[in-house]
Order: structure tokens, then C-alpha cells, then sequence
């Protein structure tokens, strides 16, 4: 079966380490948030300048002056910072962020992403993402694994525009995780009940599939 | 002699000088910090063919969607945008141009303005429609592009408390653009929440230094929230 | 788990991996806000061959002109140098290498370094001895040479007061290159003079987000001053 | 008469204009301070990262921690701020410092300036003298007319490694008042009692001698 949008986000979760600075993107990454382990600490860094996002408010404490990058009113978490969006695309450029966790709309075997624009519709722009996909070493790509009309994803090559070249090296589905190494996805864990060879079928781009596939469990 | 007394008393007072096909760099992120007072002094105005550099543009009838009502915006330098019928609608009748650059490059953009670098490099937008027609160079074996910075011929910023010389401090996540829009503009206006007296600052925890400010307003603002979340409390 | 507890409680287990022949990058003006007991403690281990990035190298005896004693240094960056004796002795003798930078150029290499920026873009020294073998590039009309980033195996800083996720705020003009080196090391240290409770310290008020420190530590400090320049009081 | 220390810092100090921002280097510029026009508000500048730099403490004040780019001990003023050295140096560089006073040890027709380095001798660094240099639009280099041997420091080209290219325009010496203009010294005002001619003789550099050139007056 097909995971669930929370188990996407549990499974992208049992990445995250003690200690790590983390930016999720709008969508399923920020799902990741609620499946911290229990004792783990994990800072959740806002594109728009606060590092150490907490909940979001009670009534009672919603503060027009202390949003996310989505918009949305938060809190401060205990040990939090807050700057201008110049420190805090520096801290992101620069790589000091351990795990950034986005959506795409394509994904390719030589690590294009492609997210932020589709011909032909309204473009809003690309917000952070560029930065995001160029200043991270450590990304995860969340996305269902196929479109609704059934077409795949996970392409030899990006047909969209890009949103950045080369970044990116793990995507996870809801049919599979995936790692992109040497021009080719590799098939590293398969969703409870999916086949290797279903993977195979609704993957566009050259699929490894080495000889033992674990299976996910939840 | 008054030379360090930035406060003007009215918004005319604050806008003096703008003028037609001006570039005007805006503080804030989405509804989030945005010199409210400011705009809507703009468009009572009614400046036109206005560059706006802005990370966002505002929502139908507030921030800078107002300025959209009179078609007074020609160009937007942004990030994010189209939250507002009104963008959509002008995008698509040709009345309006968009540059959209990303978020991380926009503010360092601002700041190298400000800053005096005229150009920069960035992995940001590499591989992508951003590089377009920019020099790409290696460094340690990496792609770069080339970016050049941005001033204004005037800066619309969003402070919290602020002295009469000019100091500025923000309030939570309402700094976003704001301190690197005040350094870029030819003139920086700054309307903020309270004016303190002098020495009430502490000089080390100052965002904004003095010497970027022009101008200094009092307001009081409507701050509007895009998307209201919360939790039940207890 | 203490993923966010920064603090170390010895300057050894402070500079742990440290090994000849690495980048040190030094906050620090003069003899003000220099990390006084992590060079003391390079002192200590006797490693050998550094490059220091550094405004300045100390005075004989004290702050970075102590790692001269045991010839540790092998190339300073710096923009000024030679207050002392030690320091002119071994340039002369040719045991120890200076790349001399402006001031303003060496700043903006930590904080581009620090910010993923390989290189920008200057006016500072174009047509100087600093811009020979570096690019010339023209930007409305003037001249600016490229210049690249700079960091370092480790950042050497000192705050003031910080809380245990490594989030710190500077006294006042000891702050000057602290936060920028702050940024660009591998591996940062700060060490400060109080550890406050986490939340004590504003959100927006943070001079260097606990994010770019791995390392913290509780110190006293000597602060010695290089100018004692009094007025008479009454 | 050749003016006074005192003399060229109280010339300097009229070029003061009430709200001025002014970085004064080490030296003669440094006096300048000590005329600043009663009822005149000006802000000093120091590039360690201290804008409203106020007088020297007492006893009783001093503060290891709160020093100028003399590495002198000072205090700060009402309404001053302190910041890193980037953004000190973005200030600088970005223009928005008023009014910069340095010495040199050479000036040229050109409006280059060598200030830092003489080949042969120790050379301790620029510091942030060209960034100053380079960001200012305007400058006053204060410095005696000749050397001690008698040497013209005022050149048709500096001999010395440059400070700066191009970037100077007026000149303050101990004999007169300088502006340097398509390719000369133009000489704007005369030390009390010094002829133009003794001037002229002691400009290396292409000088143009307007019809009537005022006197100082202190």
C-alpha cells in the first residue's frame, strides 16, 4: 500500500538526529514536525528569520508579528533566534542547516528538482526554494511517486524548469525511498506491500534495485 | 540645530520627493512588518510606473495590493507574489512586469546595495530560469551565478521602537527585509510603533544604525494576519 | 539526549581536533573581545604551522602574539600587524608569511564565507598593490576587483553572554569580527563570560544564532588595553 | 605661516556640516574633533564598529570592551550604535558616511592617494584606510605640503604603492587648501602670510592658481 501522507512524514522523521537544525518545507515536510521522537531535540529553522520555531499559538498568544515562512502565526521555541532574512538565507547558503526537507514536482537521475513552476499556468515565484535546494547537503525530496494521471515523477530528466541542478541525492515517495547515485535512482526501502517490481514500473529514470529491499514498517 | 532629529510629523512630510518610474524598496514578508502606512501614503499620492522591490506584494486591499488598484506599480522585483486577484489579472493584461528573484538572493541583494558590493556570487538559481543571460563561474569546483546588488530611490521600512536619530529596533519575525531595505535606499523612511528617547536604545542591540535613516515617522498600524493558526490552549 | 547543550568545561575538549597546519579564523579588535583563553590554550597544545585569520596579532605576550613565542604561526591574514617585536622579527627572518587585507575586505570575506558567497565584488584596493592577479570588473562606470571568501578549520570567538544552545550576544565594541568569524568556521568555539538560563537571552536581540557555534565555554578574561586614554573626571 | 596642527584640524572642522556622519583617521584628523562648531550635532564614526563615538572616559569609566579604531579607550555617545565590523565596513564602503579625514604621504593630480606602505620599511597593513578611500565620496586628506627634506607631497604621480586610485579631491596642508580638478591642485586658500608663488614652488604636482585666492583666518 501506498503511505500515507503522515507516514511519509514519519518516515522522513526517522532521519532527523538529536541536535539538528531542520527547514520544512509547506506541504508533508511540515507534517515531519509532529513526529519528533520523544526526548529527541530538533530546531525548526523559518526561511523568513526565526530559528527555533515553536507551536502554533493559543488565541491567546497570536501575535501578528511572529509568523512562519508559510505565513502562518507561530511561537517562539525555548532558545530561539530571530534576524533579518539576509542572516537567515546566510545560515542556508552557507550549509549551516543539517536537514532541509521540501516537495517538487519532478525529481531526476542527475539530482535536478524541478518545484516551483509549471508552463503555462500563473507563476507565483520560488519563494526560498532555490536557496533551499543550493545552500543544503542534506535534503529529502517528498512527493507522491506518480501524478494523478499516473505519470511518473522520478525522471531521466526534469522536464519542468528547475529549480536547482545537481542537489539533489535522497527522495522519498509514497511507494519507496529513494537514493540518486552515479546518474540513477537506487531503490533503498519499498512501502509495506509494494513490490520492487511496481517501483520499477512507475519509475521514468533508470531504477537500481539491489538484490534485498527492506520493507518499511510503521 | 536639529541635524540628527529624523522625525517628520506627517506622511507627506515622509514621501516628499517621490516621484513617477521611481524604484522603491519595501520592507516585510508577506503581511508581516510591511510599512503599511507608508504605502497607503503612496497610493493617496498616486505615484505612478513605481519599481517596487518586495519579497511579496501584498493581498487585495492591503499592503502593497493597494497600489495595484490604480495601476501604479509597473514592475515588481520579488520572490513571491500573485496572493492577490488584482496581480493576477494585470500580470495577465501585460500592464505589469515581474522579476522574480529568490528569496535569499533578494535580500543579499538589498544588503550588497547597501553595502556598497556591487555584485555577487551565488549557487542559488544555477541550472535554472534565474541564470538566464548571468556569468556562471566555478569556485572549488562549484557553479556559480553572478548577481548584481539593488538600491532605491527610496526605502519603506517597518520599525518597531526607534530614537529621534534614527536608531531602529524590530519586533519578532517583523524584521525580515526590513533592516536590509533600510541600508539600500538613496532615502529611508522608517515609521515605527513608538519613538523613544535617546540612550533608551541600547547601542549594541540596535538593527538599524541611525546613519541609514532619512526620515522617521510615528504610526499606528492595522497589522493584518495572512494565515491565522493556532492551537487550543491548555 | 543534549543535542543543543553546546557547553564544554575544558579548554582542551574546547579545541579538540585541532592539528598542524590548519585555518584559524580569530574574532577579535586590537586586544579587544579576543578570544584570550582559546589562544592560550593553542599556546598549550603547541600546534604548529597555522594560518591565522585575524584583524591584527596581538602584542608580545599577550592574545595572538603569544603563538609567535613558539613560532605556531606559519601565515597571518590580517589588516594590521607588527605591534610587535616578535611578530617583525620572524617576518624579517622569513619564517612567517602575511597576506595583508583591508579591513573592510577581511570582514566581508568572514561573513561571505560564513554565508555560502565564494566571492563579491569591491572598490577596496582596486589599483592597489591588494588587487594584483585579481580580476577588475566595471559596474556602472567603476572599477571593483573581485575578492573571495574565506574560512576556516575552526573559528575562535568571544562573546559575552550566551545560553547553552550556543546562542550569544557581544559587549559592546568586543564584538567588531567575533560574529563574522562566528559564521565562517568548520568548527566554532566561542567562549564567554557568563552562561545564562536558555530563554534569558531575547530572540531578537541574538547577535550570533546558536546554530553556527559547536562549542561553548565559560571563561575569565584578563581584557587587557592597548590605549589607555583617560579624561579627567568632574 | 605654516598653520598649526590645530590650525589644519579648525580648517577641516568648517567642511563640518550639523548632522554629518565623519570618520576621522589617526593624527591630525583626529583633532578635528576638538572644533566642532558649538551647537553643531556630528556623529564620529569608528570602523571597529562604533557609530556615536563619544569623548575619552575618566578613571572611573574605562572599559576594556569599548574602544575606537585607534584601539584607544573612549565612550559612547547619546544615541550611538555599535555593530560588527561587516556592518561598520558595509557603511563605509556603501557611502553613508559623510565625511572621511586621513593623512597620506602622498597625494597626485590624479586623485590617488599612498598612505600605507613605503617599500623598504616594515609595512604593518592598510587597515581600513582603503576601504575608506574607496567607499567615501567625500574625502579630506590632511598632511604637511613637503617632507622634511623639502619633498613635495602633492605629485603629478604618487611614487609610493597606492591607498587608493582616483578617489581624492581635496587636500588640506599646513600651506593651503587644495582641490583637485581635471588633472591639477587647483588652490582654493592660503595659510595666512604664505604667497602663492611659495606654494606653487612647493606643489610637484600641475597646480592652477585662480586669479584671487583667498587667506585663511583663524
Amino acid at each position: 500500500m501506498a503511505l500515507t501522507r503522515e507516514q511519509m512524514a514519519m518516515r522522513v522523521a526517522r532521519e532527523l538526529q538529536d541536535g539538528y537544525y531542520v527547514n520544512l518545507g509547506i506541504g508533508i515536510p511540515t507534517l515531519v514536525a509532529n513526529f519528533i521522537p520523544e526526548g529527541m531535540e530538533v530546531m525548526l529553522q523559518s526561511e523568513n528569520g526565526l530559528l527555533g520555531m515553536g507551536p502554533f499559538p493559543t488565541e491567546e498568544e497570536i501575535d501578528a508579528d511572529m509568523i512562519n515562512a508559510g505565513k502562518q502565526t507561530v511561537t517562539a521555541a525555548t532558545g530561539a533566534s530571530i534576524f533579518s532574512s539576509a542572516e537567515s538565507f546566510a545560515m542556508i547558503r552557507g550549509g549551516h542547516v543539517d536537514l532541509t526537507v521540501l516537495g517538487a514536482f519532478e525529481v531526476d537521475t542527475q539530482g535536478n528538482i524541478a518545484s516551483w513552476m509549471i508552463p503555462g499556468k500563473l507563476i507565483k515565484g520560488m519563494g526560498g526554494a532555490m536557496d533551499l535546494v543550493a545552500g543544503a547537503d542534506n535534503i529529502i525530496v517528498t512527493m507522491t511517486h506518480a501524478s494523478k494521471h499516473g505519470e511518473s515523477k522520478l525522471l531521466p530528466k526534469c522536464s519542468l524548469p528547475l529549480t536547482g541542478a545537481g542537489c539533489i541525492r535522497k527522495v522519498l515517495t509514497d511507494l519507496a525511498y529513494l537514493e540518486i547515485s552515479n546518474g540513477a535512482f537506487v531503490l533503498k526501502e519499498r512501502a509495506p506491500g509494494v513490490s520492487a517490481e511496481e517501483i520499477k514500473e512507475k519509475t521514468a529514470g533508470e531504477l537500481v534495485v539491489p538484490d534485498f529491499v527492506p520493507e518499511m514498517s510503521f | 540645530m536639529s541635524g540628527f532629529d529624523k522625525v517628520v510629523n506627517s506622511y507627506e512630510e515622509a514621501l516628499a520627493g517621490l516621484e513617477d518610474n521611481m524604484t522603491v524598496i519595501a520592507g516585510g514578508f508577506g503581511l508581516c512588518g510591511i510599512p503599511e502606512n507608508l504605502i497607503q501614503q503612496i497610493k493617496v499620492m498616486g505615484t505612478k510606473g513605481l519599481t517596487i522591490v518586495s519579497n511579496n506584494c501584498g493581498v487585495d486591499g492591503f499592503g502593497l495590493g493597494v497600489l495595484l488598484e490604480d495601476k501604479q506599480i509597473r514592475k515588481m522585483i520579488s520572490s513571491y507574489v500573485g496572493e492577490n486577484a488584482m496581480f493576477e489579472k494585470q500580470l495577465l493584461a501585460g500592464e505589469l512586469e515581474v522579476e522574480l528573484t529568490p528569496q535569499g538572493t533578494l535580500a543579499e541583494k538589498m544588503r550588497a546595495g547597501g553595502a556598497g558590493i556591487p555584485a555577487f556570487y551565488t549557487a542559488t538559481g544555477f541550472g535554472t530560469p534565474v541564470a538566464e543571460g548571468k556569468e556562471v563561474r566555478e569556485f572549488n569546483g562549484r557553479s556559480y551565478i553572478l548577481e548584481e546588488s539593488i538600491t532605491g530611490d527610496f526605502a519603506i521600512v517597518k520599525g518597531w521602537k526607534a530614537d529621534r536619530y534614527g536608531n531602529v529596533i524590530y519586533r519578532d519575525t517583523a524584521q525580515n527585509f526590513n533592516p536590509l531595505a533600510a541600508t539600500a535606499g538613496k532615502i529611508t523612511i522608517v515609521e515605527v510603533e513608538e519613538i523613544v528617547e535617546p540612550g533608551k536604545l541600547q547601542p549594541a542591540q540596535i538593527h538599524t544604525p541611525g546613519i541609514y535613516v532619512d526620515r522617521l515617522i510615528l504610526g499606528t498600524f492595522e497589522k493584518r494576519i495572512e494565515q491565522r493558526t493556532v492551537r487550543q490552549s491548555g
